[in-house]
């Protein structure tokens, strides 16, 4: 494992054209992924975590979405740039996705066999011809796929159309086909959150697990702290478009830095603890078509100071923590702005 | 905390007209600036106010208003279009522009009634049916289903065969083989509105079934009805002519514009002003209502607004 | 799907029987005297009297209902008061123009229609998309017969390009009668001449009855393109990295079709309506001109025999699309 | 307060000439809930846990057993006298957002209960209504504003005061905040602890969010493909839970720490099809400990401890294991 | 809102466009085969004439039906005892070489012509007469009418193979004027296709068994009748023709049309406007002859309103006459009787209404709606312009009454139907009547209490003074005496006003120059061709 990010997103920023005007969706996100690490961005709806994860592989529809600024490189190649030929060879060779719900996320009309195939032979097309599947070949692959997923009766599964199948073999079938092509990077978009919670212990058990056989990056988007906090080593915290924190697991549970996340914490009622008091964090989300100045949180913040309008950078905390909140600005600078 | 704070109270008082429904009037207004961005959209309302003012003030307006409720001068028969007779005269020497605006008028009410009395049979039977289901429904879903399980245009010719051709007995004929439509559509809507969970929430209050069809769904089901009632103007129109091509619909002298066709194209193609006028005026007035009818359902129906 | 067809039959058996009971009533309401108008200009009371008990018509009307049908059980369909022709001779002569012209039609209206739709859905706003619009547009707003009557004027009357109206050329000699659809006839027979002449006749009357059907089509498969295209498994087929053609073409479409078949199946039935106009126009021996003649002399046999058939028709059309359904939607083949 | 005796609701999905097809939702429980009691309902999708929250209010028909609202039978009642019934308990549903009416402002919606229930009428109902937006923490402006034009927390506090018009005993909560942000949802679940011990209600909850019924209510019973298997107080039922599901159910779930519980070891398979449930113990088919009695055998409802009731023929060796 | 499928999208759009472009190359293609038009239709080697017509022939069993276009094709395959011919219009003898009537005028003895025979060869024999006679009288349609009330079947003998004779049940003057309208069946033919015994009728619906000019060469229902020239016709062709095709174009602008591209030789029907108009091209041949029949709109005499002789007279006299023949572009002249110019006895009846508003108008302040403000119906053939047009003017001229007028348009059978009844008989009715016959009775019993019910009776009209008269020279038989009786009759009926007497319009045909052989006769039916003296030049 080198240090070398696998995937690093700079600067991104991403505005939608709509007809009440421009929609800042996303403003100025910077992260990296080390390869084989898994990645969690939480954060509450609205917070641009699914865009993020969707432009990585350029599925933003544009317009309306337009990139304002920003790189996404994989492995060294920007893929806000490259353009749709060379995306569609990566998805699911290089980089593959899983959704939110495995229902409307599969073709209704299509049995589960079609489309894993289809799948499968679409990314015949890059590789070198003598190593080229055909169906049948294609067929025993998916079947393979499928009993990689544990799911059961994998062939004869292949004639089932989705709606015949439970949720959690949905999701199972998704994540075989997301990992037909053998990519390096998985993103996993909210991959439990249609799904009851034994059945999400099992999918996240076998994320878990595909990731060593695999040998896969993760990035695992989630508005659930406890799903991230099973599954990642470390938390990227997103808020109205912007990242608040990152950090590894521990620390941020432990000794979170952002306002907001520790709200977010507070908010959170714990299964394994008796009742206490929960507090919510008051206010509402900013209006992205016209943010605030500064930092997006500071209406609802309580530490909120007048050096809050300007952009806070992510300082670097400790322990890789980093945090865009001006309360960890060296004591210098936050005295010079005051 | 019980105690209503006097501010309150104040604002309830003193809330006026345009405060009150402050979100309706958003809502108008984004439907409005929805419309206006939508060129054919506001080509069809232009088209359809046309034809509106047209069979509101034509009549009052024409040249030759006699012309209108059938006279005859035959010495001025079968005229091209000129400085006086702008779309030219027709068999007997009637002004064929004024015969095609009074015919707006008559045109609009026969476009009206139509869809009016469909819509009175329909909607009711829709609603019914969609809310009660068992075996009410069955009923009227079947009936509704034999009605649609011949060619519209057919049954409305049996019908009028068997009335005898008239303006009203096609009136008659085209409503019943209209309603049909709008059993299905509100029965559809119904259907699917009776699950939602401010019904089950209305219920759980203890709302009536009456007052759950006429103040709970009813409301919610206008935004289609709405849709299909602008474009049925236009079919129904359509219909109206189809039926007065055939003779089976209006008789002349009664100016309506697929009865002057059906007359009209016996004098084709060597005096096609007759028959190009009313033929046109029908084609303008149903494409407006069937591009307002689209226009509104961009605006009505979040599925289709883009 | 057998058990399927089979109650989908039963079924149509019921509602046949209904339409049957709504247009008897309908067309017995008429207020002139049947027996009266058999009998013709200068029958007396006494020939008018014979046509009466001749045709039933002197008995209730329920009873004559149960006598009708039980004629019609037994291939007896009656005869036109106005010709006295058999209906069953004159449908079977008449009705196989029209379900010729109409299948023709509604070929075209779907083999342009679904191309045009697709292209229009995936040049959303484009010229090439305002101009399909456009057309689709004026297509259902445009009166059928008025298409007729100009498509006539212009493409045979001015520039000669087709004929005026008719089934084949009149000299031609219509083939030997084996299935009474002519163009199968006369490719059974081998007579190759008499089906491109067919096939010329139906040219402009086929086009101006699809008109309105292929503006819908091209309209609906638009809208449902447009919609299937932000569907989340078309992300997903994405992200998974197949190419648009395959997308569009396979993926989208199959999911669009699904109302596209269900606005076919509708239109098929305005387009049946609608040969009665285009069949006026255009002089075609078709049902649709057969059944506007009898219904214009309440000859009430001849329209209860065109109804029950067109009906009969439209009802197997809808049962051929529901079973086109099927096999797209594995959902609704489950469900029956 | 509110007693559900052996209650049973099937559901007839049978399509015509497919034979018969019977959702069994609710298959005989047993359930009372004390005056002004929070009793939650937990369980997965499909368990029928919130039929039993509409079998309560009388808005699904129930198939067999009883339930008792004060001492009342109202299994049977008629649809013309159900009023009383709806002025004593009342229902917040799961979504607030489709359980507004679109074509209502604020103020028609909150006023609908109090229109079917009481004469107010004019600006008695919009001060009665501005009053109870004011119990649930909304100003007056939202008066006339519809439902789209609201958060999600707003929405379900509207939904709250509309449930609380007319001054219920009962509240149903439906999984009243599961469509909202963990931000929201605390507010909320802040909001509903102190309503219901301000004005003294009785709450059965219901949700499959096991965090926020341990935060929330004092009892609980989890449900498992139809039946109660295993109800108690709730810190008795999280901390020492008897049922297998229930064990395995809590084990699933995972903590917003960076320590997860341990002994996390999943459930296998999915929730059979409440149409064909399995025979014996239901849940014979995902039970780790499952053996051949299970399999042929419905264990019984008993008590272990005074409040604590399980359905589980092995319980106590599980314990003690 | 452009698509995300930008990138691959030309590949898609090619490959959608060719799809597109083939289909349209073939439409193409398609559209450009298009047939040569020949100036007329030849089959093997010999020319046809085209009829471009608007009016089916359902059937073609002279016992059951006979109209327009049902008689133009039972006359070019049947053969009748006599035949009308020419203006005027004169009964010659046809099968029939001569006949004599008995002096009491109760037997007629027919003698046939001994070289005719049926198209399959067998003699037309008297037994056949008798037979066809018999089914008709029998089967009780069709020109049955005619002759029932006084002639049985079993009155009707062979006297021996080319001799046939009828006895009356009493003497009627006109007898031989109807028998134009009797067919002969060659009855072999005809009962070795019955079915169910009945007398071959399903068969004769669209085959023949006649003797005439030409034979039925194919029936296609609804689109076109051919006929072929049976080359040994007994009584020998007028000029070179092979055939006859009856073509059905139902729009009058499409007849025009084939009129003037050469697909159709001759057509009938056409509007005046349209008349005039074809008129006017080089090439096209057009008859105008008077006919024989006459327009009239009929009262119902004994309706709500129309009972009142005030009001009808009102009516006739604010009817704009002149309008009639403006309509028909001056082809037409207006009634001076109730009988038209070419019956025999016609008088010009003085005083006949003609419009003068004065006048009208002191009629209706006799009448019982002086100050008008009723609706009369006007009931007209649908699809006969020449006949809305006249509603139109009377909308016009009834205006000046304070009357409104109601248009009702009905097929011609529902028109009859309505009038068959006093109750249900409308208003008025737009009336073509041509009688069968040029005799006066044909047109005198018209207004006989007999007719009520029939399409000319629709007025019902009962002046027992009229009826007493009619029935008079009905059974007179010397000319001199019945002449000053129709004399009065038609004052007498003029006088009643039971109908707006109207005009006689001649009769519109148009054909192609190459078209030769045209007769004329104004007896026959409005649109009635008689084809066998037609040929192509």
């Amino acid at each position: 494992m080198t240090d070398q990010p696998l995937l690093s997103v700079r600067d991104f920023r991403l505005e939608f054209d709509t007809f009440d005007g421009v929609y800042r969706a996303i403003d100025g996100v910077n992260f990296d992924l080390i390869p084989g690490e898994s990645l969690g961005i939480v954060g509450e709806t609205g917070c641009g975590k699914s865009v993020t994860a969707k432009s990585i592989l350029g599925l933003v529809p544009t317009p309306p979405a337009r990139v304002v600024s920003g790189q996404i490189l994989y492995n060294g190649e920007d893929l806000l740039t490259v353009g749709e030929e060379r995306l569609r060879a990566l998805r699911g060779v290089e980089i593959a996705m899983i959704f939110q719900d495995p229902m409307t996320y599969l073709n209704p009309v299509f049995t589960i066999g079609q489309q894993l195939v289809d799948v499968i032979l679409a990314h015949q097309r890059w590789r070198p011809s003598e190593q080229r599947l055909n169906r049948a070949q294609a067929r025993d692959h998916a079947i393979d796929m499928l009993s990689r997923v544990h799911l059961p009766n994998p062939e004869r599964q292949l004639d089932a159309y989705p709606h015949q199948l439970s949720g959690g073999m949905r999701q199972r079938v998704l994540i075989a086909q997301a990992l037909s092509g053998n990519p390096r990077l998985l993103i996993a978009d909210e991959p439990t959150t249609a799904l009851d919670v034994t059945i999400q212990a099992q999918i996240l058990d076998l994320i878990a697990e595909l990731m060593g056989e695999f040998d896969l990056s993760v990035i695992l988007i989630s508005h659930d702290l406890g799903v991230v906090a099973s599954l990642c080593q470390r938390v990227v915290v997103m808020y109205a478009g912007q990242v608040v924190e990152d950090a590894s697991v521990t620390r941020l549970f432990s000794e979170p830095g952002h306002p907001y996340t520790q709200g977010l914490l507070k908010a959170v009622p714990h299964p394994g603890r008796a009742a206490s008091t929960l507090s919510g964090i008051p206010g509402t989300l900013p209006n992205l078509y016209d943010p605030p100045a500064g930092c997006r949180f500071q209406s609802r913040c309580a530490h909120a100071m007048p050096m809050c309008t300007t952009v806070p950078p992510l300082y670097a905390v400790a322990d890789g923590q980093r945090v865009a909140c001006h309360l960890h600005a060296p004591e210098a600078s936050r005295a010079g702005v005051a | 905390m019980a105690e209503l704070t006097k501010e309150a109270h104040e604002l309830t008082v003193s809330l006026d007209w345009r405060e009150r429904h402050v979100s309706t009037i958003r809502m108008l207004r984004l439907y409005a600036r929805t419309f206006a961005r939508n060129g054919s959209a506001m080509l069809g309302l232009g088209l359809v106010l046309l034809f509106l003012t047209t069979a509101a003030i034509g009549p009052y307006f024409v040249p030759f208003p006699d012309d209108a409720t059938g006279s005859v001068h035959i010495e001025r028969k079968l005229q091209p279009p000129d400085a006086v007779h702008w779309f030219g005269t027709d068999e007997v020497g009637n002004d064929v522009f004024t015969r095609v605006i009074v015919g707006a008028r008559v045109t609009l009410q026969i476009a009206c009634i139509i869809t009016g009395v469909a819509m009175l049979i329909g909607i009711p039977l829709g609603m019914i049916a969609g809310y009660m289901g068992g075996w009410v429904q069955e009923v009227i879903m079947r009936i509704t289903d034999v009605f649609l399980s011949v060619p519209g245009l057919m049954l409305a010719i049996a019908i009028v065969g068997a009335l005898g051709p008239g303006i009203v007995n096609a009136m008659v004929a085209l409503s019943l083989v209209w309603w049909p439509g709008y059993v299905r559509l509100v029965q559809a809507k119904t259907l699917s509105l009776k699950n939602e969970i401010y019904v089950d929430a209305a219920r759980s209050m203890g709302a009536g079934s009456l007052r759950i069809v006429f103040v709970h769904l009813l409301p919610n089901c206008t935004s289609p009805i709405i849709v299909k009632a602008s474009m049925d103007m236009g079919m129904a129109i359509l219909g109206a002519a189809s039926l007065g091509f055939l003779g089976l619909g209006a008789q002349p002298p009664f100016p309506e514009w697929g009865a002057m066709i059906s007359v009209a194209r016996t004098y084709l193609p060597d005096w096609w002003w007759y028959s190009f006028f009313p033929g046109t005026a029908i084609v303008i007035t149903v494409l407006g209502f069937n591009l307002l009818g689209d226009g509104l359902r961009d605006i009505l129906d979040p599925k289709h607004r883009e | 799907m057998i058990r399927f067809t089979f109650k989908r039959l039963m079924l149509m058996v019921l509602m046949l029987l209904g339409l049957l009971a709504i247009t008897f009533t309908i067309s017995h309401i008429v207020p002139a005297d049947p027996a009266a108008l058999a009998a013709g200009p200068d029958a007396n009371v006494e020939m008018i009297e014979r046509y009466r008990v001749e045709y039933g018509l002197d008995r209730p009307l329920a009873e004559q209902f149960l006598v009708y049908l039980g004629k019609l059980l037994s291939g007896d369909w009656g005869k036109s008061i106005h010709t006295t022709r058999p209906v069953w001779d004159d449908l079977v002569t008449y009705f196989p123009n029209t379900v010729e012209l109409v299948v023709f039609s509604i070929a075209i209206a779907v083999l342009f229609g679904i191309p045009l739709g697709i292209v229009a859905a995936v040049n959303q706003n484009r010229p090439i998309d305002h101009v399909i619009r456009v057309l689709t547009v004026t297509g259902v707003a445009m009166p059928m017969f008025w298409l007729g009557l100009m498509a006539q004027l212009f493409f045979a009357l001015k520039l000669g390009w087709f004929p005026l109206g008719g089934r084949i050329e009149m000299m031609t000699d219509p083939p030997q009668a084996i299935t009474h659809l002519l163009l199968v006839d006369a490719l059974l027979n081998g007579h190759f001449g008499t089906f491109v002449d067919a096939l010329h006749h139906m040219v402009l009357p086929a086009v101006a009855l699809c008109f309105p059907a292929l503006a819908s089509i091209i309209r609906v498969n638009r809208a449902e393109m447009l919609e299937t295209l932000k569907q989340d498994y078309i992300v997903n087929a994405r992200a998974q990295g197949l190419s648009t053609f395959r997308i569009v073409a396979v993926y989208a479409l199959r999911n669009a079709m699904l109302p596209t078949m269900a606005m076919i199946g509708l239109r098929f039935g305005w387009m049946l309506g609608g040969t009665v106009l285009i069949e006026t126009v255009f002089d075609w021996p078709g049902i649709g001109l057969y059944a506007v003649q009898a219904a214009i002399s309440s000859d009430f046999e001849p329209i209860m025999g065109a109804t029950i058939v067109l009906g009969f028709f439209f009802m197997l059309t809808n049962l051929l699309i529901d079973m086109i359904y099927g096999t797209l939607d594995p959902r609704v083949r489950e469900q029956v | 307060m509110l007693e559900l005796r052996n209650l049973s609701v099937h559901f007839d999905v049978s399509k015509r000439g497919k034979g018969k097809t019977i959702v069994r939702a609710v298959n005989g429980i047993n359930l009372n809930i004390g005056r002004g009691e929070a009793v939650a309902l937990v369980g997965e999708s499909g368990s029928g846990k919130s039929t039993v929250g509409k079998a309560a209010l009388r808005l699904v028909d129930t198939t067999d057993g009883h339930i008792l609202l004060d001492g009342v039978d109202i299994t049977h009642l008629e649809r013309g006298r159900q009023m009383p019934l709806r002025r004593k308990a009342q229902m917040v549903f799961q979504d607030p957002h489709s359980a507004l009416n679109p074509r209502m402002n604020i103020l028609r919606s909150v006023a609908e209960p109090l229109i079917l229930h009481t004469a107010l009428r004019g600006q008695a109902l919009t001060r009665r209504v501005i009053e109870l937006l004011e119990i649930v923490g909304l100003q007056a402006q939202f008066l006339y504003r519809y439902q789209h034009e609201l958060s999600g927390g707003q929405k379900q506090r509207v939904c709250i005061a509309r449930a609380i018009a007319l001054n219920p005993d009962l509240l149903v909560l439906d999984e009243p905040t599961s469509a909202l942000d963990v931000s929201v949802q605390a507010q909320i679940l802040e909001f509903l602890k102190t309503l219901q011990s301000d004005l003294g209600l009785t709450f059965l909850f219901i949700s499959h969010n096991l965090a926020v019924v341990r935060y929330l209510c004092s009892r609980v019973a989890v449900m498992y493909l139809g039946r109660i298997v295993e109800e108690g107080a709730t810190e008795t039922v999280f901390t020492t839970p008897k049922h297998p599901y229930t064990q395995a159910l809590l084990s699933a779930v995972p903590w917003p720490e960076a320590t997860q519980p341990k002994g996390h070891a999943p459930l296998v398979g999915d929730i059979p099809s409440p149409v064909n449930p399995p025979s014996g113990c239901s849940f014979h088919t995902r039970c780790p400990f499952a053996r051949e009695r299970c399999r042929a055998e419905a264990p019984t409802w008993r008590a272990l401890a005074p409040d604590h009731l399980v359905a589980c023929h092995f319980a106590e060796d599980l314990a003690a294991s | 809102m452009r698509t995300e499928y930008d990138g691959k999208q030309g590949v898609l759009m090619r490959k959608l466009f060719k799809l597109t472009l083939v289909a349209g190359v073939a439409a193409a293609v398609l559209a450009t085969v298009s047939p040569a038009v020949d100036a007329f239709e030849r089959r093997n080697g010999q020319k046809i004439m085209v009829m471009a017509q608007r009016q089916a022939v359902p059937i073609m069993d002279p016992s059951i039906k006979y109209d327009a276009s049902i008689r133009t094709m039972q006359q070019a395959m049947y053969d009748g005892l006599m035949k009308y011919t020419g203006t005027p219009p004169t009964v010659t003898p046809w099968l029939a070489e001569r006949f004599e009537a008995s002096d009491d005028g109760l037997t007629y003895t027919f003698y046939l012509v001994k070289n005719a025979k049926f198209h399959n060869g067998d003699p037309v024999t008297a037994e056949a007469v008798r037979w066809s006679f018999a089914r008709t009288l029998k089967l009780g349609k069709g020109p049955a009418w005619m002759l029932n009330a006084f002639l049985k079947a079993e009155n009707i003998k062979a006297v021996d193979d080319h001799t046939v004779s009828f006895t009356l049940d009493r003497s009627f003057a006109p007898f031989t004027s109807f028998l134009p309208w009797w067919y002969i069946m060659n009855p072999a033919q005809v009962m070795a296709n019955e079915v169910d015994g009945d007398m071959g009728q399903k068969w004769l619906i669209d085959h023949e068994a006649g003797s005439g000019p030409y034979k039925l060469r194919r029936v296609e229902q609804g689109t076109l009748y051919e006929l072929e020239r049976v080359q040994d016709y007994w009584k020998g062709h007028k000029g070179p023709l092979g055939g006859i095709i009856y073509k059905l174009i139902r729009e009058s602008s499409a007849q025009r049309a084939a009129l003037m591209k050469g697909e159709a030789d001759i057509s009938t029907g056409l509007s005046p406007d349209e008349f005039d108009q074809l008129a006017k091209i080089k090439g096209m041949v057009t008859s105008t002859e008077p006919a024989l029949t006459a327009f009239g709109i009929k009262f119902n005499t004994q309706g709500k309103y129309t009972s009142d002789k005030n009001l009808r007279k009102a009516v006739a006299y604010a009817f704009d006459y002149d309008a009639l023949v403006k309509i028909y572009n001056g082809r037409a002249v207006l009634q001076t009787s109730p009988f038209t110019d070419s019956i025999k006895g016609k008088v010009n009846v003085p005083n006949m209404p003609r419009q003068d508003l004065a006048k009208a108008k002191e009629y209706l302040a006799k009448s019982q709606w002086p100050t008008g403000g009723i609706e009369l119906e006007y009931v007209y053939v649908q699809g006969l312009e020449e006949e809305r047009l006249m509603g139109l003017v009377l909308i016009d001229n009834l205006k000046d009454l304070n009357i409104t007028v109601k248009m009702v348009p009905l097929t011609w059978a529902n028109m009859v139907a309505r009038g068959s009844k006093k109750e249900t008989s409308p208003d008025m009715i737009a009336i073509f009547a041509t009688p069968v016959s040029t005799d006066p009775d044909a047109v005198a019993i018209q207004y006989h209490p007999s007719s009520h019910g029939a399409y000319y009776g629709v007025h019902f009209y009962d002046n027992p003074e009229v009826t007493k008269l009619i029935e008079e020279a009905r059974f007179t038989g010397e000319w001199e005496k019945r002449a000053p009786l129709y004399a009065k009759i038609q004052q007498m009926i003029t006088d009643d006003q039971p109908e707006i007497f109207g005009m006689m319009r001649e009769r519109r045909i148009v054909y192609r120059d190459w078209v030769k052989g045209f007769e004329y006769s104004p007896v026959r039916m409005t649109e009635e061709v008689d084809l066998y003296p037609m040929y192509i030049e």
